[in-house]
């Protein structure tokens, strides 16, 4: 990908257990499959704790829920755990719309994600 | 309120250009005086409608034709516009408007979702035949500060008839 | 390179319209690979230009109408895009491509930027008259890390065929 | 205007003999002339400085150029100052695309500028 501030970031030394997945630019349907793949790859080595950094997400789409919808439950069904952080208003109000809020572990930052 | 689009966006059906559609309307709607947030709801709403026509109107086919139209909503007899208008048409398989509907929200699973979204951003959302061929959305959202184009020209004008010399 | 654009574009020729299309080409632009800073420039090349349809063209007509076309550019052969090539066309009145050009730089007074903007910005600008009527304006910038639409929709089906259940 | 994130603030409280020109949103052809029409009534009152902060616009073509050449055409035959700061690095370009830096005296943020 050419396009630096487009793409996903894979990070394992933010604390022992944990893996932030942190993709940059907008999730829609053109990007959501990449970030499918990155997750599905971090939870094949089931890491105790995957945490989704979205503070660079300024938007995303129903694809982009679709496939966080399916690692949560990859994750509950694994029994780790998956802690979404650093949402924009805009990408909540499409959690909102969508009742989703409830569904995933929400927290501010990433600090509070790791320590969670 | 006049036939002809101000503005009508031609696109093919290829996930690349989501994100020119999105900030076209987007900023058009902020235009028009719609807020940050109901502006990126307006993208998201014509973005959910695009990637249905895409996935499912066009199977994923890149070379189908989408059509964006767009008109600010006046109120008959008022000076300001009162909303947007934006119709979405394709030439992909037609199917019974009734058919357009999602999961249940309660049974979540991935996908599902992106009609419901389209109902609850938008305050109409209209599925039709078209004719010949393919499907129309006609998607309407009020709002309260939207401005008119002719009165936005017209207030530039009027600003600009203030000046002696007119470079510009 | 098909000979249909990928994106066409059809405004009324208001200021307040100018956003809209500003947005939309910087988007497809980034899309294509162009950088921020780039993406800008392109965006305000086709400002001016239309800036200069509206003022020149269509003497401060609101009701004019505009066609932007946009297409990738693939080099023949390469499996990459290497630029973007941007066409913009009005049914206002026919002048002498040669007499579109602005002011001495270093002249420096209000006005008489539009053209020197554009040419500065753009790889190529070239003027030319239309059949019936207005004027042709074709834009092209090459960039050497453009992505084409095929290669990213390829690259996105890739990912996808990855999945065993694909709910997308 | 009901969007008011895109008016023009005017602040004569920075620094005596001060005035402080504060556009938001885009100056484009569709904005351009409001902002001419604040900056001459801005300069009919003949103050000693203006200062034009460019801190919230990320986006200018050349009209916004025409009003502001105009504007130092006014400030230089008044006799009087007129600095613009806070400029984004898409909006310096335009600037230096017409060749008009050097026209203009630019400075940093608006600290700088009133100090200047
Ligand atoms: N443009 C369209 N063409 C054909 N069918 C559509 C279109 N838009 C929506 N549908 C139908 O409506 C259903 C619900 O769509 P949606 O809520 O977006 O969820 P999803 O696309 O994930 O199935 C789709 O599964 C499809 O059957
Ligand atoms: N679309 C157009 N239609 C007719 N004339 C044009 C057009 N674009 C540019 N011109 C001519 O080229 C000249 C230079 O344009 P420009 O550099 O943008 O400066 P300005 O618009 O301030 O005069 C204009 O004054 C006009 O005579």
């Amino acid at each position: 990908m050419p396009q630096q501030d487009q793409s996903i970031a894979v990070k394992t030394d933010v604390a022992p257990g944990v893996v932030v997945v942190h993709p940059q630019g907008d999730v829609d349907m053109s990007r959501s499959p990449e970030l499918r793949t990155t997750i599905r790859s971090v939870q094949e080595r089931r890491p105790p704790k995957v945490i989704i950094d979205l503070t660079d997400v300024e938007y995303m789409d129903s694809s982009g829920l679709a496939t966080l919808v399916e690692a949560m439950r990859t994750a509950k069904s694994n029994n780790t755990a998956m802690i979404l952080c650093g949402m924009h208003d805009k990408v909540r109000s499409i959690f909102e719309i969508a009742r989703l809020n409830q569904f995933f572990k929400i927290v501010d930052n990433l600090d509070a994600a790791v320590s969670a | 309120m006049s036939d002809r689009p101000h503005i009508r966006v031609e696109l093919l059906s290829n996930p690349v250009y989501l994100c020119g559609a999105r900030e076209l309307v987007a900023s058009v709607a902020k235009r028009l005086g719609f807020d940050d947030l109901d502006c990126s709801k307006i993208a998201l709403a014509v973005d959910e409608a695009l990637c249905n026509i895409i996935r499912h109107g066009y199977q994923r086919r890149t070379d189908g034709q989408i059509w964006i139209s767009i008109w600010p909503l006046e109120s008959s007899g008022a000076t300001r516009a009162c909303g947007i208008r934006i119709v979405i048409e394709d030439e992909a398989k037609q199917v019974d408007p009734d058919q357009m509907r999602g999961r249940e929200l309660t049974d979540i699973r991935p996908g599902g979702l992106g009609v419901h979204i389209i109902r609850e951003v938008m305050d109409e959302a209209i599925y039709e035949r078209r004719e010949p061929k393919g499907m129309r959305l006609t998607l309407v959202k009020r709002c309260q500060n939207v401005e008119t184009p002719s009165r936005l020209a017209q207030a530039a004008t009027a600003a600009s008839l203030k000046r002696h010399k007119s470079p510009r």
